[in-house]
C-alpha cells in the first residue's frame, strides 16, 4: 500500500511537473505546482507509512508503553504538515504575483513576461 | 695586437696609397668602360684635377651643420672601414688600426657611411632624395645579408673573428683560400659584392632622374670632393675585406693592387652585361639567390 | 510543441530516477531510532498524547516556528505585492452586494466556525489537528464574512496585532526555554500535567494557540489582501 | 557569550514587533529592523572574536531541551561565525542602502528583510537537515518579496520566476530528505553517515537528490537562469546581498551535505562547478547590461567556490582558508559593485565612466574589480595559489586548467568593464550620491581591504601587505591630493632611497635590475615633472609597478616571486591604461599578462609542490616530465610578458598609447621583468626536454623571429611609438636568443640588451614622445624638418639609432659584437640567420624615425612648435650621456657579471685586460674604437666647419626649390609608405596573421557567448526545464560514472 | 479489510490522477482548480488511510479548502486572463 500511495504520489508529481512547463497560462501553472504538492506530500506520508501500524496518537487503545510498536512513524507526518503549510504560502504568493503580471500586461501568458533574459 | 703611436704615421700611409690607388683604378674603369662603349673616355688623371679643383672651391652659402654630417659621416666610413682592417698580412705596418676591433667591427662600420649619407641627403629636404635615401637603404640591407652570412661562415670555418687569423689561414698555396674551401660562402658574397657597388643591375638608387637634383647637385665644392675620396676609398676598403676573407689577402703591395682590381672588375663585368633591378625586385633577388647559398655555406661549414 | 516533448522526454529522464527510489523503497520493519524515541518517550518526557503535535511544537519547534514565519512572510509579501500600484480605494470600486441568505447565514454561521477553529487547536495535543488546521478553519471563517460583504473592512490592525502579538509571544516563551528548561522552544516552562487532559504537555496548548492565532491571522490578512484587489 | 539561537530568535522577534508599528511610524520600524540587524551582527561578531582571540570551543545549541537527533539543534563553530557575521553585516548595510526603498514600502518589506538574513543565518548554523529545508524555503520566499523593492517593473516577473523554479527545486529537496531519513533513521547532520547512504537501497539517489536541489540554489549551468533575471532586475541594494548572502549560506550547506555523502561526491561538486564557472564566464562576455554582468560573474564565482568546496580532499588544512578567501573576496566585491550600481543611472556598463571625478568611489570599483579577480594583496590571490598548489599537487592538471582559463574570461570582461570606467567619455547624468549608499560601499572597501590584511596574516607565505615597496606605492593613494611635483619628488627620493639602503644584497645579475628599476625609473620620473596639476591615479599605478618590480628582484621564493609579478603587471596595467585611447591595448596587454600569468602559477605550483627549497633550488631540483612542464610553461609565462612573436599583440598599442613618460617606463623597463624571469628560470634549470623537443631552442627561433618579424612590422608602420614599440618586440627577441644560446657570452649579450635597450629605449620614447607632444600627432609622415626646432631631441634620437643599429662606436656595437661571438660557439646555425637578417633592417625603421620626424621639409602647421619641455629633454641628455660612457667602458657593468657567469657558464668568457675586451674567438677595444671614429670624423667636421666659416645660411626651401615656396610645402616630404620596396618585397612576412589569430579566438569566445546565453530565453518554464535537465544529465554522470 | 483498503487505495490513486489531467489539460479553468483540490481532498482520504489524521486534516483545510478558494478569488480579479 505504501507503495502504491508512493506510486501514485510520483506520478501525480510527474503530472503536476508536466503541466507546470506545459502550460502558458499562469494561473494553470499553478494550478498544476499544487497538483505536484499533494503528490509531493503523498510520498512522504508513505515513507512513513507502517503496514498494519495506527496513527501516532496515544490513547486508550494505544497505550504509551506498547507505542513503539503500534504506531507508525510520526516523523514524516509532522514534515508532511509544515510542506503543506509552506505549500500553500507558496501558491498564495504565486497567486499574488499572477495578479500583479497580469495587471501589468493584462495577460496571463507567461511567454509574454519574458522582458528579462539572456 | 697592442696599440703603439707608431700605428698612426704607418696608417696614414695607408690611407695615402689607398687614396691615389683608388683615384686612379676610378679613372682607369671609366676608361674602360668608354672604350668599350668606343669613346675615348677621360685622361687617367682626371680624377685627380676633379679632386683638386672641388677641394679647391668655396661655397658662400651653408644649410647648417646637419648638411656637413653627410659627406663627413661617408669619408669617416670609409676612412674607418678601410684602416680598421689589416691591408698587407704579414707586415705590421699595414696592419693599421686593426688592434681597435675584428670582422665585426668593420661589418658594422660599413653602415656608418651609409647613415651619414642618408642623412645629409634628407637634410636637403628634397623629396628624390627621400627616395634615393629609402631605396639604397632597402636595397643595401638585403645586399649585405648574404655578405654577412659568408663572414660568419668563414669565421666559423676558421673559428675566428680575427680578420689576420683567417688570412694566415688562407697561406701556402691558392687552394688554401676560401674561395675552395668554402666556395659557398664566396659565391654568396661575390653576389651581394654586386649589390654594394652601386652598379647595375643594382644601381637603380642612383638612377639618373635623381642624380641632376638629387643629393649631389647640393654637396658641391668641399662636399663633393670629400664624397668623391670617398668614392676612391670605400669600395677598395670593401673589396680589401673580400680579399682578406676569400682571396688569401695580399702579402705586398703588388698582389693586393691586382687583387683588388680584379675583384671590382667583376662587378664592372656583371653590370656592363646585366639591365637594371628594380628594387624590390632587387630584394627579392638577393633573398632568393644570394641567401639560400649564404645559408647553406653556414649549414655546411 | 518542441517544448512538450522536450518536457516529456526530461520527465522520462526524472521518472527512471523516481522508479529506482521507488523499486528500492522498503518500509522498515520496524520504528528507526528516531521514532523509537518518540513513541518511546513523548508520553513521558512532553505528556502529549498526539505525538505528531509533541514533534510539531516541540521536538521540531524550530520549523514550526519557520513555518510561522512562512505564512507570515507570504502574508506580508501578498500584501506588499498587492498593495504595488493599487490605486482606487475600496469605496471607489463597484459594489456587488452579497445576497441575503449569504449575508445572514455568514453573520451566524462565521462566530461558529471560529469556535470551532479554537477547538481545533487547543485540542492539539490531544487529538489529530492543531494550531495549522484550527488557523486555517478561523481563516475560513473570516473568508465567509469577507463573501458576505465584500466592503466589509477587515480591521488590517487588529489582524496585524494578533499576528504581531502571538509571534511575539511565541520567541519570548521560546527564548523561556532557554532560561527555564532546557533549551529553545522547550515546552517543560509548563508542567507537563496528566497525559490526556487538556491542560497538559506543559506550554504545547499554549503553544498551539499562538500558533493557531497566528496562522489565522496571517491566512486572514492574506484573504484581506486578496479581497482589497479590484477586478482586472 | 550570547547563544547563536538569539540571532534566529531576535529577527524573529524583531519581525514580529514590525507588526505592532502604525503603517505611518515607518522611521521606527525601519529603527527597529537595523537595531536587529545591528544585534545579529554583534552576537556573530562575539563569536568570530571569542574564536580567533580566545580559541573557544564550537558550541552546539540544542533546542527543547532535548539531545540531537530527536530535536533540532544549530552549532556555532568558527565558520558559521564567520558567515553568520558576514551574512548579517551584509544585510544591515543593504538595509542602510534600501532606507528609501523600505521607508517608502513599510514594514512588510522590512520584515521581510529580516526574514531573509535571518533565513541565511539558519541555513548556516542548522544541524538538521529538514529544518535546513525550512530555512531555504524562507529564503526563497523573502527573496521573492524583496524583489519587490525594485524600481524595476520587470521585478515581479523575475520574482514569479524565482517561484516557480523553487517550487521544482524544493520538491526535489523534499523527496530526497523522506528517503534520506527513510535510509538513515535520522535528520540530523551529525549522525547521518556516508556508509548509511551507501548501505541503504535508494539511499544514494536520496542524497543525490538532496545534494542537487542544495546545489541548484548555487545557481549552477544551466539551470540558473532565474537567478540572472534576478540580479538584474533586482534593487542593487538586494542583488548584493542576494549574492553575497545567500551564496555564502548555501555554500555552507552543500559543505554539510558533502560531508555527509562522502568523497564520492566531490567530484560532482567540483564538475558542477568548474562548468558553471567557465559557462557564466563565457556567458558574460558579450553582456553589456552591468547588473547581468554581475549576475553572471556572481554565478561564476559560486561556481568556482563550489568547485573548492569539491576539492576538500586535497585541499585539507587549506580548505576553509581557500573557500572563505574566495567567498570573503566576492562577498566584499558583488556587494561593493551592486551597491555602485545603484549609484550609476546608466544600466550600460559604459555608462559606469561617470563614476570619474569621485575619487573613491573608483578607487572602491578598482578594488572591487581586484578582489573578483584575485589579485594581490586580496584574499582571491592567496586562495588562487593556495588552490594551484594543491591541484597541481594532486595532479588534477585539468581542472586547474579550466580554472584558470574560466579566470581568465572572468577578467577579460571584467577589466573590459573597468577601462571602459576609466576612459569611455563621462555620460552627462551625475550619479545621485545617496550618503547612505556611500556608507554601505565605503563599508564593502573597507571590509575588502580588511579581509587582505586578514588573509595575508592568515597566510603561510607571509602577508603581502608587510611589503616595504607595496606600502610605498600605496601610500600614493593618500597622498594623491599633493600636487604632481611633490609626489614625483616623493616617489624619486623613495626609491633611489630604497636602491641606497638595499643594493649590498643583490647579486651582479640582479644589481643590474635593481639599478635599471630603481635608478633607471627615476630617471625617467624626471620627465614627470612637465606634468601640472594632480595628476590623479598616476602615482600609485605607477610606484605600483615599481614595486612589483622591486619585489620581483627581491623575491626568492615562488609566492613572493608571483606575487611581485602580479603587483608589476596590475600596476603597469593602470598605467598604460591612462593614455588617452588606450583602453583597447590595456584590455588586451593585461588579458596577455593575465593569462601569461596564469602560465607561471600552474608551473609554480608544479614546483613547488615537489620541494618546499626556496624558488631557485626547487627549480634545480626537479627532474623529469615535470621539470619539462615547468620550463614549459614558465617560459611561455615570461615570454609573454616579452612580448616575444606570436604572444606580442598587446604590446604595440599598449606602449604606443601610453603617455610620454610612461611609455619609457613600460618598455625600457617593465619588459625587463619578463627577461628576468627568464634569466632565473634557465639559470636555474638549464636546459630542459618536453617530449624529446629542447625547449630552449624552440626559444631561440622564437627569438629570432621574434627580433626579425618585430623589426620587418617596425619598418611598415607610420606611427613613431608604434614604430618603437615593434622595435622593443624585436630587441627583446634579441635578448631572448641570446638567453637561448645558453652560452656565457649569449648571457652577457643579453645582459647588455637589458642595459642598452633601457637606455636608448627610454631616451627614444621621450623624444617621440615629447616631438608628439608639440605637433600633436604620432603619425610621422605629419612631421618632417623639426632638425632645427627641437635640435635636442634629434641629438637624442641620433644618438638613439646609432646606438639601436649597432653601428660603432656606440654600445650599441658592443651588443652585437658579443652576439656575434656568443653565436660562433652555438650548436644551432638556422635560426642566427634570422637574426642576421634583422640586424640591417633594424637600422632601417631607425633611419625612418630620424629621417621622417626631424629632416626634410618642414610642414607649414609645425612652423611655430618649440623644442620638447625642459623636464621631457633632462632625461634625454643624461641618457646620452650615459650612452656615450657605456659606449667606451662597457666593462663598467658587464665585468662584473661577466665573472658572475662564471659559476653558470664556466666557458667562453670574456678578457677584458687593458682597453681591449677578448673573447676566445676575437677582440673588441671599445676606446679605441671610439676614438679612432672621432679623431677621424671630428677632423673632417672641424675642416668643412672651417672651410665653411663664413658662409651664409640659407633656408631649407633655398636648397631644391630655388628659394621658392613649393605650392603645398607638405607635399614635398616624401615620408609615407617609405620603405614601398620592402613592402612589395617581404610585405607578406607581416600579414597580421598573428593578430588574426587572436582575433578569432576572441570572436569564437564571442559569439559562443551570445549563443550560449539564449538558452535563457525568460520564460520560468524553459528555466524549471533547464533544472530538470540538470538534474538528469547529473544523475546520468553520476550513476555512469 | 487490508482487500478493502486496497481496493479502495487503488480506487483513489485512480481517481486522483484522473483528476490530475483534468487540472492540467482541461479547457476550463474554473474546473482544472477545482479538480486541483479534488485531488487534495482526495490525498487527505488517502491519508486517512495511511493512519496519518493529522495531516489529512491539514490537508483537507489547507491543501484543498483554503487553497481552492484562493484560487477563485484570484480567478475572479482576472476575468479573461483565464483564457490565455
Amino acid at each position: 500500500m505504501a507503495h502504491l500511495a508512493m506510486a501514485t504520489g510520483f506520478i501525480l508529481i510527474l503530472i503536476g511537473f508536466y503541466g507546470a512547463l506545459t502550460n502558458r497560462n499562469i494561473l494553470r501553472m499553478i494550478v498544476a505546482f499544487t497538483v505536484a504538492d499533494s503528490g509531493v506530500n503523498l510520498v512522504l506520508v508513505a515513507v512513513g507509512y507502517m503496514r498494519g501500524r495506527t496513527a501516532p496518537i496515544l490513547d486508550n487503545t494505544v497505550p504509551a508503553a506498547e507505542a513503539a510498536a503500534r504506531i507508525i512513524d510520526p516523523v514524516p507526518q509532522a514534515l508532511v504538515l509544515t510542506a503543506i503549510v509552506i505549500g500553500v504560502g507558496v501558491t498564495a504568493l504565486m497567486l499574488a504575483y499572477s495578479y500583479k503580471l497580469y495587471e501589468k500586461k493584462r495577460t496571463l501568458d507567461i511567454t509574454k513576461h519574458t522582458e528579462l533574459k539572456w | 695586437m697592442q696599440f703603439d703611436w707608431m700605428k698612426i704615421p704607418y696608417a696614414l700611409l695607408t690611407l695615402f696609397i689607398v687614396i691615389n690607388f683608388g683615384y686612379l683604378l676610378n679613372s682607369f674603369i671609366a676608361k674602360i668602360a668608354a672604350r668599350v662603349g668606343r669613346r675615348r673616355g677621360i685622361p687617367i688623371w682626371q680624377t685627380y684635377i676633379d679632386v683638386a679643383k672641388n677641394y679647391g672651391l668655396r661655397t658662400s652659402i651653408t644649410h647648417g651643420v646637419m648638411f656637413y654630417l653627410g659627406p663627413v659621416f661617408r669619408l669617416s666610413g670609409g676612412v674607418g672601414l678601410l684602416l680598421f682592417v689589416p691591408s698587407i698580412y704579414g707586415s705590421s705596418m699595414f696592419s693599421n688600426l686593426s688592434f681597435a676591433g675584428d670582422l665585426i667591427l668593420a661589418l658594422y662600420f660599413v653602415f656608418f657611411g651609409t647613415l651619414g649619407m642618408a642623412l645629409g641627403a634628407a637634410e636637403s629636404g628634397h623629396p628624390y632624395s627621400a627616395i634615393g635615401i629609402t631605396r639604397g637603404l632597402s636595397q643595401v640591407t638585403a645586399a649585405e645579408l648574404p655578405f654577412a652570412l659568408a663572414i660568419f661562415s668563414v669565421a666559423l670555418q676558421y673559428q675566428t673573428l680575427s680578420v689576420t687569423d683567417i688570412v694566415a689561414a688562407q697561406q701556402g698555396g691558392i687552394l688554401h683560400w676560401t674561395l675552395f674551401t668554402n666556395p659557398l660562402a664566396v659565391v654568396a658574397a661575390m653576389l651581394s659584392f654586386l649589390g654594394s657597388m652601386m652598379r647595375p643591375p643594382f644601381d637603380v638608387v642612383l638612377a639618373p632622374q635623381e642624380i641632376p637634383i638629387g643629393p649631389p647637385t647640393e654637396y658641391h665644392s668641399s662636399y663633393l670632393a670629400l664624397m668623391q675620396t670617398n668614392r676612391a676609398i670605400f669600395p677598395i676598403a670593401k673589396i680589401v675585406i673580400y680579399m682578406n676573407l676569400f682571396f688569401g689577402g695580399a702579402t705586398d703591395w703588388p698582389t693586393f693592387f691586382l687583387k683588388v682590381f680584379l675583384i671590382y672588375m667583376w662587378s664592372v663585368f656583371v653590370g656592363v652585361s646585366f639591365p637594371r633591378f628594380r628594387v624590390d625586385q632587387s630584394i627579392r633577388w638577393f633573398l632568393i639567390w644570394a641567401v639560400p647559398i649564404g645559408v647553406l655555406s653556414i649549414v655546411l661549414v | 510543441m518542441i517544448r512538450k516533448f522536450a518536457a516529456l522526454l526530461i520527465l522520462a529522464g526524472i521518472a527512471a530516477l523516481f522508479m529506482e527510489l521507488l523499486f528500492t523503497y522498503q518500509p522498515d520493519p520496524e520504528l528507526n531510532t528516531t521514532a523509537r524515541y518518540y513513541a518511546d518517550r513523548t508520553a513521558a518526557d512532553i505528556g502529549a498524547a498526539n505525538i505528531v503535535t509533541a514533534i510539531v511544537v516541540t521536538y521540531r519547534g524550530l520549523d514550526t516556528l519557520g513555518e510561522v514565519t512562512v505564512l507570515f512572510l507570504a502574508a506580508a509579501i501578498v500584501g506588499l505585492v498587492l498593495a504595488q500600484g493599487r490605486r482606487k480605494t475600496a469605496k471607489e470600486r463597484a459594489v456587488t452586494p452579497a445576497g441575503e441568505l449569504l449575508a445572514t447565514g455568514s453573520l451566524f454561521l462565521a462566530p461558529l466556525i471560529m469556535l470551532l477553529g479554537v477547538y481545533v487547536f487547543v485540542n492539539g495535543h490531544l487529538t489529530p489537528g492543531g494550531g495549522f488546521q484550527g488557523g486555517a478553519i478561523i481563516a475560513s471563517g473570516m473568508l465567509l464574512m469577507l463573501l458576505a460583504d465584500p466592503l466589509k473592512h477587515f480591521s488590517h490592525r487588529l489582524i496585524a496585532m494578533v499576528e504581531a502579538l502571538s509571534g511575539m509571544i511565541y520567541v519570548a516563551i521560546g527564548l523561556l526555554g532557554i532560561a527555564l528548561a532546557g533549551g529553545f522552544l522547550d515546552s517543560h516552562i509548563l508542567p507537563n500535567g496528566e497525559l490526556g487532559a487538556l491542560f497538559s504537555a506543559g506550554a504545547i496548548p499554549l503553544i498551539y494557540a499562538l500558533i493557531g492565532l497566528k496562522v489565522g491571522a496571517e491566512f486572514s490578512a492574506i484573504l484581506a489582501d486578496l479581497s482589497g484587489t479590484e477586478e482586472l | 557569550m550570547v547563544s547563536a539561537i538569539v540571532i534566529i530568535a531576535a529577527a524573529l522577534a524583531a519581525e514580529f514587533m514590525l507588526g505592532l508599528f502604525n503603517e505611518r511610524w515607518r522611521a521606527a520600524a525601519y529603527g527597529v529592523t537595523l537595531f536587529a540587524l545591528g544585534f545579529m551582527a554583534f552576537i556573530s561578531a562575539e563569536w568570530v572574536w571569542a574564536f580567533a582571540v580566545y580559541d573557544a570551543q564550537p558550541a552546539e545549541i540544542f533546542t527543547a531541551g532535548v539531545q540531537p537527533p530527536f530535536a533540532i539543534n544549530l552549532r556555532m563553530g568558527f565558520p558559521e561565525a564567520a558567515l553568520t557575521l558576514l551574512i548579517n553585516l551584509t544585510g544591515l548595510f543593504s538595509a542602510l542602502y534600501l532606507r528609501r526603498a523600505l521607508l517608502e514600502k513599510g514594514r512588510a518589506a522590512m520584515a521581510v528583510l529580516l526574514v531573509f538574513v535571518m533565513a541565511q543565518n539558519g541555513i548556516v548554523l542548522t544541524r538538521d537537515i529538514f529544518n535546513l529545508f525550512v530555512f531555504f524555503e524562507l529564503a526563497v520566499i523573502a527573496t521573492g518579496g524583496l524583489m519587490l523593492l525594485s524600481e524595476d517593473e520587470r521585478a515581479v516577473a523575475a520574482g514569479f520566476k524565482y517561484l516557480i523554479v523553487s517550487q521544482v527545486i524544493s520538491a526535489f529537496l523534499l523527496i530526497g530528505i523522506i528517503f534520506s531519513y527513510h535510509a538513515t533513521g535520522v535528520l540530523n547532520f551529525d549522525l547521518m553517515r556516508p556508509e548509511h547512504f551507501a548501505a541503504a537501497q535508494g539511499g544514494a539517489i536520496a542524497f543525490f537528490l538532496m545534494f542537487i536541489a542544495v546545489v541548484a540554489e548555487l545557481k549552477p549551468f544551466p539551470a540558473n537562469g532565474w537567478a540572472l533575471d534576478i540580479y538584474e532586475s533586482a534593487h542593487p541594494a538586494f542583488a548584493g546581498l542576494f549574492s553575497v548572502a545567500s551564496a555564502a549560506a548555501t555554500l555552507y550547506a552543500v559543505d554539510k551535505l558533502l560531508v555527509l555523502g562522502g568523497p564520492a561526491w566531490l567530484p560532482v561538486a567540483t564538475g558542477i562547478g568548474v562548468v558553471t564557472f567557465i559557462a557564466a564566464n563565457l556567458l558574460a562576455l558579450p553582456q553589456r547590461n552591468d547588473r547581468r554582468l554581475l549576475g553572471y560573474s556572481s554565478v561564476a564565482q559560486i561556481g568556482l567556490i563550489l568547485a573548492v568546496l569539491g576539492q576538500r580532499d586535497i585541499l585539507g588544512d587549506h580548505y576553509f582558508f581557500v573557500a572563505g578567501g574566495l567567498i570573503a573576496a566576492h562577498a566584499a566585491a558583488k556587494a561593493g559593485l551592486y551597491w555602485l550600481s545603484g549609484l550609476v543611472a546608466s544600466r550600460d556598463i559604459i555608462g559606469w565612466s561617470t563614476l570619474r571625478g569621485h575619487p573613491v568611489l573608483i578607487f572602491a570599483f578598482v578594488s572591487f574589480i581586484a578582489l573578483l579577480t584575485g589579485l594581490p594583496p586580496f584574499p582571491g590571490f592567496y586562495a588562487k595559489w593556495e588552490l594551484a598548489v594543491a591541484l597541481a599537487g594532486s595532479g588534477r592538471y585539468i581542472l586547474l586548467a579550466l580554472i584558470l582559463i574560466g579566470a581568465l574570461i572572468e577578467a577579460g570582461y571584467l577589466f573590459r568593464w573597468l577601462g571602459y570606467a576609466l576612459k569611455r567619455d563621462k555620460p552627462s547624468e551625475e550619479i545621485s550620491c545617496d550618503p547612505s549608499a556611500v556608507t554601505a560601499i565605503i563599508a564593502a572597501l573597507a571590509a575588502g581591504w580588511a579581509f587582505a590584511y586578514l588573509w595575508g596574516d592568515l597566510s603561510a607565505h607571509g602577508n603581502i601587505l608587510h611589503a616595504v615597496p607595496l606600502l610605498f606605492a600605496l601610500s600614493f593613494l593618500l597622498l594623491d591630493w599633493l600636487p604632481a611635483w611633490v609626489k614625483n619628488t616623493v616617489a624619486i627620493v623613495g626609491m633611489v632611497g630604497y636602491f641606497i639602503l638595499n643594493y649590498t644584497d643583490y647579486d651582479p645579475l640582479r644589481l643590474i635590475f635593481a639599478v635599471i628599476i630603481l635608478i633607471g625609473g627615476p630617471v625617467i620620473l624626471l620627465a614627470s615633472y612637465d606634468a601640472h596639476g594632480r595628476r590623479i591615479g598616476f602615482y600609485p599605478s605607477a610606484m605600483l609597478m615599481y614595486a612589483g618590480l622591486t619585489q620581483l628582484i627581491g623575491a626568492t621564493d615562488f609566492f613572493s616571486f608571483f606575487v611581485a609579478w602580479e603587483l608589476l603587471t596590475v600596476g603597469s596595467y593602470f598605467l598604460i591604461l591612462r593614455g588617452k585611447h588606450s583602453e583597447p591595448h590595456a584590455l588586451s596587454y593585461i588579458i596577455f599578462s593575465l593569462g601569461g600569468a596564469f602560465l607561471i602559477l600552474t608551473g609554480f605550483a608544479l614546483a613547488a609542490t615537489v620541494s618546499p627549497l626556496p624558488m631557485f633550488e626547487a627549480l634545480q631540483h626537479l627532474t623529469g616530465e615535470t621539470a619539462g612542464w615547468v620550463f614549459l610553461l614558465l617560459a611561455v609565462g615570461f615570454m609573454t610578458k616579452t612580448a616575444a612573436i606570436g604572444l606580442h599583440i598587446w604590446l604595440p598599442g599598449a606602449h604606443a598609447e601610453a603617455e610620454t613618460d610612461v611609455s619609457p617606463m613600460v618598455s625600457g623597463i617593465l619588459l625587463k621583468a619578463g627577461l628576468y624571469g627568464l634569466m632565473v628560470l634557465m639559470l636555474a634549470m638549464g636546459k630542459q626536454r618536453f617530449y624529446g623537443i629542447d625547449i630552449v631552442h624552440v626559444m631561440l627561433w622564437v627569438g629570432a623571429l621574434s627580433a626579425l618579424l618585430g623589426n620587418l612590422m617596425a619598418i611598415f608602420e607610420e606611427d613613431a611609438k608604434r614604430l618603437l614599440a615593434y622595435s622593443s618586440i624585436g630587441q627583446m627577441g634579441y635578448a631572448l636568443f641570446g638567453l637561448a644560446l645558453m652560452n656565457h657570452l649569449g648571457w652577457v649579450m643579453a645582459l647588455m640588451f637589458v642595459i642598452n635597450h633601457y637606455i636608448y629605449k627610454s631616451m627614444l620614447f621621450l623624444s617621440a614622445g615629447g616631438v608628439a607632444k608639440r605637433t600633436g600627432t604620432r603619425l610621422m609622415y605629419k612631421m618632417g624638418g623639426l632638425i632645427t626646432l627641437m635640435p635636442l631631441s634629434f641629438i637624442a634620437v641620433l644618438i638613439g639609432i646609432i646606438a639601436v643599429s649597432g653601428v660603432p662606436p656606440l654600445s650599441g656595437f658592443g651588443g652585437r659584437w658579443i652576439f656575434y661571438n656568443a653565436i660562433l660557439s652555438a650548436e644551432h646555425r638556422l635560426p642566427m640567420v634570422i637574426t642576421f637578417f634583422s640586424g640591417p633592417i633594424a637600422f632601417l625603421y631607425l633611419f625612418r624615425l630620424i629621417h621622417t620626424v626631424f629632416l626634410g621639409q618642414l610642414k607649414d602647421e609645425n612652423r611655430r612648435i618649440k623644442e620638447a619641455p625642459f623636464w621631457v629633454i633632462l632625461p634625454q641628455m643624461l641618457y646620452v650621456g650615459l650612452l656615450m660612457a657605456f659606449a667606451i667602458v662597457p666593462g663598467l657593468a658587464l665585468r662584473r657579471v661577466d665573472t658572475y657567469l662564471n659559476q653558470f657558464f664556466p666557458e667562453g668568457g670574456l678578457n677584458w685586460e687593458g682597453i681591449t675586451i677578448t673573447s676566445q674567438f676575437g677582440y673588441w677595444s671599445p676606446v679605441s674604437i671610439m676614438i679612432i671614429v672621432c679623431a677621424i670624423f671630428g677632423s673632417l667636421f672641424a675642416w668643412l666647419m672651417f672651410i665653411n666659416r663664413r658662409a651664409q645660411k640659407v633656408k631649407q626651401f633655398n636648397i631644391v626649390f630655388a628659394a621658392e615656396r613649393p605650392y603645398r610645402p607638405e607635399t614635398t616630404h616624401f615620408a609615407w609608405n617609405f620603405f614601398a620596396p620592402y613592402r612589395k618585397a617581404l610585405g607578406f612576412l607581416v600579414q597580421p596573421f598573428v593578430t588574426r589569430f587572436w582575433e578569432t579566438i576572441a570572436d569564437i569566445l564571442h559569439t559562443a557567448g551570445d549563443i550560449g546565453r539564449r538558452l535563457y530565453t525568460g520564460n520560468p518554464q524553459t528555466y524549471a526545464l533547464h533544472f530538470l535537465a540538470f538534474v538528469v544529465i547529473v544523475y546520468f554522470f553520476w550513476t555512469g560514472g | 479489510m487490508s482487500v478493502l483498503f486496497l481496493a479502495l487505495t487503488v480506487l483513489l490513486a485512480v481517481a486522483m490522477i484522473g483528476a490530475a489531467f483534468v487540472a492540467i489539460l482541461g479547457k476550463s479553468m474554473p474546473i482544472a482548480i477545482l479538480a486541483a483540490g479534488l485531488v487534495s481532498l482526495l490525498a487527505s482520504v488517502l491519508f486517512l488511510l495511511l493512519a496519518s489524521p493529522d495531516v489529512a486534516m491539514t490537508e483537507a483545510a489547507i491543501g484543498s479548502g483554503l487553497t481552492t478558494f484562493l484560487f477563485f478569488f484570484i480567478l475572479g480579479r482576472m476575468r479573461g486572463g483565464e483564457h490565455d
